[in-house]
């Protein structure tokens, strides 16, 4: 099998489903003639045109509210938020009002939207196109917030989110895009939404991450097995449904969990994941479930972002920390 | 920026802002033609009067239920039936879309909306947000110009599908300030989109005049900022905003693109039943525009051409009554609903998850 | 004491504020002479007139980014929300501006500001003027987000958000508004931000509840008394910065908690409360933390307000579960 | 509404969108004056070209010294250095505030911001936000049209208070279409704040022509929506940026409100060094311009004038040198930034939770 990067992965997902499927159309900033700014859109332009794939207005509010309005006409879209960090500028549109089409019509209408977007640190560019908002974003009834970490899954993930009749939000790994790479078969094929994947499997601690900071996780567990520990690491893939019976049956197993998460601490998701997992599985925990983010502190620039993010050291101090409970 | 081009000074204080055409207006305050042809038949004429008195009396009953907790808050459309009622009339109810924002039951009922559903609305029924069949139109919008983000998007496919439709998208002169609304128009501009926005200009936004919301002399002159048509109407004229509107629609239709029609209206009534106008309204504006009230203005149009007389228009009033009457009786028949059905409306499918928190209302008819 | 409202008291502690410093200035949608739709600011514009109680044109997002403006220019800025729900319309000026003033000049600017919003359903009024949306805010490092529950605390937690010298985003329970009464004093006085309240002492199981939940708890609190169950119920009051100080203690003590949120479940604030006290008093729980909100569905009409909101039936059954397990 | 208004029938394919002045400009291409008189002395000009220069090299030294690895993606604003100097030696640095968005270095070198801050922004060292002293500038924006909301209330405020200082915001062609353009200028139309919304159009957004970013034929025609007046200057033209910028702020400070002024111009370099102009820029397009570069019209002008000659011109080069690599060689000397230090400046004062959190940053030194 062909070794692809994630954005080459999610470059391949889209050019097979607009051949597969002639509703599906593609819009956003810079997607078109130019192929995105990283990418991910290359070639679609010219293989279907200024009809199927649109540069728009740098207007992030009317990107997210017009993927409502052409799925109603019967195009399935698929809209490129260039970094998430602006969808913050369409929060409206996207929380309020595409979240919302099938429930407030009461099943009258739906809207068949995925929108796709780039997120993350670690990658050198500046607050906004690096935070790790995926929480607003999580906390919107009607929305799927789907995070791949790896092109396989990136794949067959962003197939699924398309065809799925609701909307889904999209996150795909600044990080990874480039330095990530892995096999991904040349077809058709789907990954389910709502399943987490054990990336690693282990016994002593369960270590849940999602998006870019899998990677981070699973240097963690290799560097806890230099010290005996046996890490079993989960990559959600899928924030919104959260599996939580992957996450139940895990923690049953270890007794012990560590949640990374790449966002400033607070409200983040990970406090979800630490609440769900307690609910599910509290009278197998053995300690208190940990939790490693960024300080509560904003995104800072580029010569402060290694202090400030997540690393496989502070992740093995936790480990290392929980197991000492 | 050719080589030949002359140079100029700055002097800005001279920069005239626009040159817009005159407001459209065919009837005067006394229902008297300004122009030798009015723009619909007689009939069609009294069609629309039928739908306005019918919007109008639809909300005086509500806002009636209301006072007496029968209802919930509500924000009635008196004074604005012209506007939305002939927008309605313009466009076509097979094909072209009705986009409201949440004052304009006049014209959905035109549009084809039951008005046993505009009933339920005001008592708080889901079911009259799950617009009915094959009616073209989507839901009442809570969010100030929400809604036109989706028209745009909704006029943009139906061009790329190649489908005759146009969209009617409404909204105040409130909803100009959103930017929501420049987005919306902007995205339209550049995809040549068919779409007629339509401002109901009603003087307000809550207790907030027009001249606190935009200095701009009118709100059709934004038109100018996305590259297309804008246009004012006497918005309590229904012949008006009618040719106004079936314009707008036609050059749609032709692929010229949107047209944003200010149709200059005044809110008769509360902005919403929550409303205390006195607070802020001068009593002398609101005089002035009874005077201007579009039912009366249509009425002494038909008694002077003398397509109908008081007995007639009486027996319209009869007739509106007993259709509100029926409807708010059927309405009052509509079952509660039932939450675990509304709630599972959230997803195609449901995730675990909220299977399992759905346990709590399922009452077992639908394990 | 006078007996005053939730609403009453916002309005006095405006009305003492801006008599007291000339720098403080009021604005928003429909704030001046009709007083603001629920009156919070009545009688403001008749006392300072429309230089300093503005009517702002229908724009959220100007009106929180204008606010950073107008405190760098040396005011003491009130902007008005009229429903937190339409803060989603300003949503990168609240959390990606005004949050960011002070870090991202590292210093050298900050911003006096605080945002009012009522927010929280149980009052019959549509979707997005009912959604309690607190976590979208709280997860916004250099945000405050304050949501008092009583008149007492309005007043004084309003007085220290004004001061404040950095930006407070300011909760106001809409079901309070009217429905809550109590003893506030005329003068000047300031409750502290970020301590929680112990709103009823009780031994058996810590109640954690904040805005207009707070009265659904103590009214669960109530029942379970009839049931032998005696309920600690804390008032958060401010949820960031979170006082996990007084959660653990209580938590301590009771070893059981129930986390009452009106949100929909998922990456709601409720999950953070769970977090932070697993994390701070693990070893002192004798059963899994519950979470008791509104289901993962958006805000419903009328007519289904009432079962999907957490009412004290579903917050008792929480209770007793707990104290069971 | 006057009773005696003419009635119109609706035909809007005539409706002529709006009447604007014609662009502002002083120099051809070559640099020849197209009118009697220069707007600034030939000092001023000299001076004003010494920082466009100094702009123009910096930008060529950082997209170099990027290629090597030594510095973080960056923005260039080659090839609009006039447009942004222009502006700045329009405004006074003593009173008036300098809001930019991140392709205006030349004209924030006019207004005092160190050359040294401005290395040390592209290499990531967070001191380059923190605007030193009393200098009257905001931090650089990532998100577009991000500032302009806040620029407004800080002219908004100015005025309040009595003070006399103007606020120049600077923004793209692409940023027009942000809502957030739209609500500021709005307020600001409303509020009748002294601000000057200086809009470079840059012919591009990354990749997106202003063709497809908008149907208005210019972006100056913008201000029509919001009731102010907008105007074109040629944005390669010092003279013609300079005095449009000029008029605008007197207008500002004599309390008659914001301006839009559209300083058509072209980004010759790349939108970033992470950019590939190759793949969607005609080559044409770029030599076009080319042409009209701005410091070769200034040049040209000085030359014709006998302002300076070429050696004249090649020891402002050397100078310019020289300022360069002393800044950067002090940039150099910067310590690296401490993140006890500038994660503290969150708020004035810590949570505890913030507290904790600080601890594994703390070196202890501030305990
Ligand atoms: C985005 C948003 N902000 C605020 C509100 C609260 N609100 C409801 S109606 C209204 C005024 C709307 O005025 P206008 O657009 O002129 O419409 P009208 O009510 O006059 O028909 C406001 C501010 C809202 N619904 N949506
Ligand atoms: C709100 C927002 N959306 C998207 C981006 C990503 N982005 C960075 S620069 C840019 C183009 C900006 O074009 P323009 O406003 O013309 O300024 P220019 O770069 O030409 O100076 C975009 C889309 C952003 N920074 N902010
Ligand atoms: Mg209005
Ligand atoms: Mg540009």
């Amino acid at each position: 099998m062909p070794e692809l990067t994630v954005v080459e992965a999610v470059n391949q997902a889209l050019t097979l489903e607009m051949a597969r499927d002639e509703r599906v159309i593609v819009f956003g900033e810079d997607v078109g003639l130019s192929g995105g700014v990283f990418r991910a859109t290359d070639g679609l332009y010219g293989k279907h045109g200024a009809a199927r794939v649109i540069d728009t207005p740098l207007s992030e509010s009317v990107i997210a509210g017009a993927a409502i309005g052409l799925a109603l006409a019967g195009w399935v879209p698929v809209a490129e938020i260039q970094f998430l960090g602006f969808a913050h500028n369409g929060f409206n549109q996207v929380v309020d009002q595409l979240a919302r089409v099938r429930y407030r019509s009461a099943g009258r209408f739906s809207a068949q939207v995925t929108i796709r977007a780039p997120y993350g640190g670690g990658v050198r560019a500046p607050e906004l196109h690096s935070d790790a908002f995926e929480a607003h974003f999580a906390h919107a009834p009607g929305l799927k917030v789907v995070a791949p970490s790896t092109p396989y899954d990136t794949k067959g993930l962003l197939l699924a989110s398309i065809r799925d009749p609701d909307p889904v939000l999209f996150l795909e790994p600044l990080r990874g895009y480039r330095q990530v790479k892995g096999e991904v078969p040349d077809g058709d094929y789907e990954v389910e939404i709502g399943k987490a994947r054990i990336a690693r499997e282990g016994t002593d601690v369960t270590l849940v991450a999602w998006s870019g900071a899998v990677q981070v996780a699973l240097q963690a567990a290799e560097d806890a097995r230099g010290q005996g520990i046996s890490v079993e690491v989960i990559d959600l893939r899928t924030l919104v449904p959260l599996d939580a019976a992957t996450l139940a049956a895990s923690v049953t197993k270890t007794g012990r969990a560590v949640v990374l998460q790449e966002a400033p601490l607070t409200a983040g998701f990970g406090a979800e994941v630490v609440a769900t997992v307690q609910e599910e599985a509290f009278f197998s925990l053995q300690a208190p479930i940990r939790r490693v983010a960024s300080p509560d502190v904003p995104y800072p620039v580029q010569m402060l972002e290694e202090q400030y993010l997540p690393n496989p050291e502070r992740v093995l101090e936790a480990i290392v920390a929980t197991t000492r409970e | 920026m050719k080589k030949a081009a002359p140079a100029a000074h700055a002097n800005l204080d001279g920069v005239a802002s626009t040159s817009m055409p005159p407001m459209v207006r065919y009837l005067d305050e006394d229902g008297e033609l300004l122009v030798d042809e009015q723009p619909m038949s007689d009939e069609m004429a009294l069609e629309g009067y039928r739908v306005m008195l019918r919007g109008r009396r639809f909300d005086e009953r509500s806002v009636s239920l209301q006072r007496q907790g029968r209802m919930v808050t509500l924000a009635p459309g008196i004074g604005q039936e012209a506007a939305t009622v002939g927008a309605a009339m313009a466009v076509d109810a097979k094909t072209d879309w009705f986009v409201p924002q949440y004052r304009e039951v006049a014209g959905q009922l035109w549009h084809g909306y039951p008005l046993r559903l505009a009933f339920l609305w005001h008592v708080g029924h889901p079911i009259a947000f799950q617009v009915p069949g094959e009616l073209k139109m989507l839901p009442f919008q809570a969010a100030i110009a929400g809604q036109l983000p989706q028209a745009v998007g909704l006029a943009w496919g139906l061009k790329l599908k190649g489908d005759p439709g146009v969209v009617l998208a409404i909204f105040g002169d409130g909803g100009t300030s959103q930017g929501d609304f420049h987005e919306a128009a902007n995205l339209a501009g550049v995809m040549k989109a068919p779409i007629i926005f339509l401002c109901q200009n009603n003087g307000w936004a809550i207790s907030t005049s027009v001249a606190q919301q935009t200095a701009s002399e009118t709100l059709a002159q934004k038109a100018v900022a996305y590259g297309f048509p804008g246009i004012q109407c006497d918005g309590n004229d229904l012949f008006a905003v009618y040719a106004t509107v079936l314009e707008a629609a036609r050059r749609a239709r032709e692929g010229k693109g949107p047209t944003l029609v200010e149709a200059v209206t005044y809110r008769l009534g509360l902005h919403t039943t929550a409303d205390d106008p006195s607070r802020y309204e001068p009593r002398e504006m609101h005089d002035l525009w009874v005077n201007r009230d579009p039912l009366r203005r249509m009425q002494l149009h038909f008694k002077a051409r003398g397509v109908v007389d008081q007995a007639g228009l009486d027996r319209i009033e009869d007739e509106v009554k007993e259709d509100l009457r029926i409807a708010w009786e059927d309405a009052q028949k509509e079952p509660a609903p039932d939450p675990a059905y509304y709630f599972g409306q959230v997803h195609a499918d449901q995730s675990q998850r909220l299977k399992r928190q759905m346990t709590r209302f399922d009452k077992g008819d639908r394990a």
